[in-house]
């Protein structure tokens, strides 16, 4: 095992925390960090794996600022759409069927 | 979900989590990626650090669509935007405007720095983006009111400029008898640094738009 | 040598279990004022874990966006959601 | 490539609605001008890059002057010329329709997204980059997400707010698979990392990962939880997008995935796919026949005909680029009719301010050429000849006796019967006849004519289908070739 591989291992922990958070919990908010911490587990086995040799590729990580910069416009519509769907519910969840 | 349904999701991913790992693990080294690659062809891309050729010239078809991505945000939120814009933070006023006078020119210098910086070392106009759009966030916290008075209709112009100007640079690259995106060696630092200026602008009014909220954006007034 | 190493090894450890426990209290607080404070400050965490990958560029990018801007848009959501205004309903 | 008339650019493809979009947002008035102006003028781009196409064979765009694996590869063949073009009628159609359908204020937040949907589809399918298909794939989201939102009422909302979690939980975990392919060749090119070995443990992990994100954006049985809401509560010409357009676009990417990069492994879960295919096409028909609205029964109708998609993917093993051509032609078609079916259903919505089946009387006389375009889209959709539905399908039955694949023949007949309850179903009342009551709301000429255009498009399909099948060829897009095993 190498710090490149035990971030590695960080960044999946992320994703699937990420993961049971979107699955369990009700609230819109949690939920749309859960997608962020998702997506910040996964840039981290990007860049992580990236580090494994001593040449560090610097190709992913211009991929995980194009990422970073995606999911912050993903999560300002989310954040936005949560507050109408508050406002025409009045609730921040999606309680109706079909869900998980 | 109930809490019988929970713990066997819960151990779903944990089998799910646990494979995954023994597979990361097992990913063969292949000795730096495209490192290589990009160190060869850096001195042709009229930049001298690394993750900024990437971004602005290797796949700068990435980052140009990218800033498509933040223009899409800010239309769909501005689609949302009815009735829900009025609301403002509570903030302590007399603290935050000390504060704040301060702030915003130091931010505005950062952010031209790290766009100027970005040629050569790590910066650029997503950073500095951000860090203007910061300055622009901070300035609503103490007065709610300063864009939609003052300059709506300029701040609204400026969304779109990032994505046009990378744009024209892109299509006129082609009428040079190049591929969209492949800038004259000789000026290709000069056009990357034109391409990020107008990004940076455009990334900092269109977070900061979408932070404020869009109260009358688009052409009808 | 070998003292440097476990050091940075431990730290490494440190901050990988610092995240995850970080990342799980954000989602799972009750209180969603906690749980946007979490976020903004598992950001930060980010931004160290990011230069421990020798990312400065993904750090700053990380500081800024990730855990700057996306905090205040948190923060200005979550006061918006958490005083529901009257008479401003907009379904038909 | 340098003396290549410049007119006939794929970049221009992503370049023109874009800048479409952008128009669409800063003016203040003539947008839906300026929004058909600009689709007509994607229709004549696709058409000119058809016809370079058929004259010099298949061809990449290095953008940037890179080439892969340092920079991103476009790639035009006859397989991602069809789609263009499906999409490029489509949207015409469809835009035609929003010109008249939206009202000003409406029509401000329609047509800078819709004109960004298509740029982002554009994008998609001419490209071959992995990680570029991510930012396109979020781009489509994104802009089908806010243009279901866009509605503003209560139904809308909250099936725009599942469908963003989805497809963003879609995107990330194709994303996690991008990431490991990456690192175990150094490239995400699809074609190089086809032709690279990767540890089959990795590559199992990558695509599975991959293919669960697609499924999800897709809405394969049991990941179509999204797919109802969402199609049945937007407004008809977002409707009629999402499911002739947005939800082919993850198929598409799948495909390219089967055929380039996982060959070997494609064909181990192409059973599993399969049977999915086949729940789907059987649980989507049952409920579209349980539905007491129109919309909702053309939306669970989507349900069903995206699982013959994967219905038919056992068959392509042994039965190579003949079953691929067979599911190309009945995502056209299904593309076709059931934007037809959804605009069509929007008119009645219209005109009678409700959708309730049962109550819908007395269309025919009203709206001949409404009913008319829901009963062409509705022969396609069942597979009844002459349509391009009927092209397909058949084609796919055929496959499947000479494999002697028993149950995906019985699926594919059963589900036509299942196709024509419901279809029938929403046409007996439209059918009736009597004296009409009350005042209907007049529904705008072009309106009539966007769905009766898609829908006898659907049924010309069916004449067409060898000249599509010729089109597809162009560049052997089915063929591997380039390598079997990891």
């Amino acid at each position: 095992m190498t710090p490149a591989q035990l971030y590695a291992l960080v960044g999946i922990g992320l994703f699937f925390v990420g993961l049971y958070a979107l699955g369990v919990r009700r609230h819109l908010l949690p939920r749309i960090l859960a997608l962020n911490i998702m997506g910040s587990g996964v840039f981290v086995v990007l860049v992580a794996l990236a580090r494994r040799s001593s040449e560090v590729d610097p190709v992913p990580h211009a991929m995980v600022i194009t990422g970073i910069v995606v999911a912050v416009s993903a999560t300002a519509l989310a954040l936005r759409l949560m507050l109408r769907v508050a406002h025409a519910t009045g609730s921040a969840q999606l309680t109706d069927t079909g869900d998980d | 979900m109930t809490g019988m349904l929970r713990w066997a999701f819960a151990g779903l991913l944990a089998l799910l989590a646990v494979g995954l790992v023994s597979v990361v693990l097992q990913i063969p080294e292949i000795g730096g990626g495209l490192r290589s690659q990009v160190m060869a062809q850096l001195p042709e891309s009229g930049v001298d650090h690394a993750v900024t050729a990437v971004l602005l010239n290797f796949r700068g078809y990435d980052t140009f669509l990218e800033l498509v991505v933040l223009l899409l945000a800010l239309f769909g939120a501005w689609g949302l935007s009815d009735s829900i814009d009025e609301a403002q933070l509570d903030t302590d006023i007399a603290v935050l405007t000390e504060l704040v006078a301060f702030l915003v020119p130091v931010l505005i210098l950062v952010a031209a720095y790290l766009l100027w910086v970005g040629a050569y070392s790590p910066g650029g106009a997503f950073q500095g983006g951000a860090v203007l759009a910061g300055a622009g966030v901070l300035l609503s916290l103490c007065d709610p009111g300063w864009r939609s008075r003052r300059i709506e209709r300029t701040a609204e112009l400026l969304l779109v400029p990032g994505v046009l100007v990378f744009l024209l640079v892109g299509l006129g690259s082609m009428l040079l008898g190049g591929q969209f995106l492949e800038y004259p060696k000789d000026i290709a630092g000069s056009l990357i640094l034109l391409i990020e200026a107008f990004a940076m602008l455009s990334i900092a009014v269109t977070l900061h738009t979408l932070f404020a909220g869009t109260p009358r954006v688009g052409g009808d007034r | 040598m070998v003292a440097m190493t476990l050091l940075n090894w431990a730290f490494d450890i440190a901050l990988g279990s610092a995240l995850l426990w970080l990342a799980w209290r954000c989602l799972f607080t009750r209180n969603l004022f906690e749980s946007v404070v979490l976020f903004v400050a598992f950001g930060l965490l980010m931004t160290i874990a990011w230069m421990r990958l020798e990312a400065p560029d993904v750090a700053m990018a990380e500081a800024a966006i990730g855990a700057g801007l996306t905090g205040a848009l948190l923060m200005s959501a979550l006061a918006r959601l958490e005083r529901p205004r009257t008479g401003q309903e907009d379904s038909p | 490539m340098s003396i290549v008339s410049p007119l006939v650019q794929p970049v221009l493809l992503i370049a023109l609605p874009l800048v479409g979009s952008i128009m669409a947002f800063l003016l203040s008035s003539r947008r839906a001008t300026v929004g058909v102006a600009v689709v007509a003028g994607n229709l004549g781009l696709v058409g000119g890059l058809i016809g370079r196409l058929c004259a010099t064979g298949p061809w990449q765009h290095s953008v940037g002057g890179w080439g892969a694996p340092l920079g991103i590869d476009l790639y035009l063949d006859g397989l991602s010329a069809t789609m263009l073009a499906m999409t490029a009628l489509v949207s015409l159609g469809i835009s035609a329709y929003s010109a008249a359908y939206f009202s000003a204020t409406a029509a401000r937040h329609f047509w800078p997204l819709w004109l960004l949907l298509l740029a982002a589809m554009n994008a998609l399918f001419l490209s071959r980059d992995l990680f570029n298909l991510y930012v396109t794939l979020e781009l489509v989201g994104i802009a089908a997400v806010a243009l279901t939102a866009m509605r503003g009422q209560r139904d809308a909302l909250v099936a725009a707010m599942r469908y963003l979690l989805t497809t963003l939980l879609g995107s990330m975990s194709y994303l996690l698979g991008v990431a490991l392919l990456y690192h175990s060749v150094g490239s995400v090119d699809m074609v190089l990392i086809g032709e690279t070995p990767v540890p089959p443990p990795v590559a199992a992990a990558a695509f599975a990962l991959m293919a669960v994100g697609l499924l999800l954006k897709t809405a394969l049985f049991p990941f179509h939880f999204w797919l109802p809401g969402a199609h049945s509560s937007a407004s008809a010409p977002v409707s009629a997008a999402l499911s002739a357009l947005v939800v082919k676009v993850g198929f598409y990417i799948l495909l390219r995935l089967w055929i380039e990069v996982f060959p070997a492994l494609a064909d181990e879960i192409a059973g599993l796919l399969g049977f999915l295919g086949g729940v789907a096409v059987l649980w989507g028909s049952l409920q579209a026949i349980l539905q007491q609205r129109a919309k909702m029964l053309v939306a669970y109708s989507t349900v069903a005909q995206l699982g013959y998609f994967f219905l038919a993917l056992p068959l392509v093993a042994a039965g190579g680029s003949r079953v691929w051509g067979a599911i190309v032609l009945l995502v056209l078609a299904h593309a076709l009719a059931k934007a037809a079916m959804f605009m069509a259903a929007g008119n009645l919505l219209a005109f009678a301010g409700h959708d309730r089946i049962r109550d819908l009387d007395r269309v025919v006389q009203r709206m001949p050429l409404t009913a008319a375009a829901l009963g062409l889209a509705g022969v396609s959709i069942m597979g009844l000849p002459p349509s391009g539905g009927f092209s397909g399908k058949w084609l796919l039955l055929q496959a499947s006796l000479e494999q002697g694949n028993w149950p995906i023949a019985l699926v594919l007949l059963l589900g036509g019967v299942l196709a024509a309850v419901y279809v029938f179903k929403l046409l007996e009342h439209i059918f009736t006849s009597g004296t009409p009551t009350g005042e209907p709301r007049a529904v705008a000429r072009t309106m009539e004519w966007a769905p009766l255009m898609l829908a006898i498009g659907a049924i010309a399909l069916g004449f067409l289908t060898t000249t599509v099948l010729d089109l597809l060829a162009v560049g052997e897009p089915f063929v591997p070739g380039r390598r079997d095993d990891y």
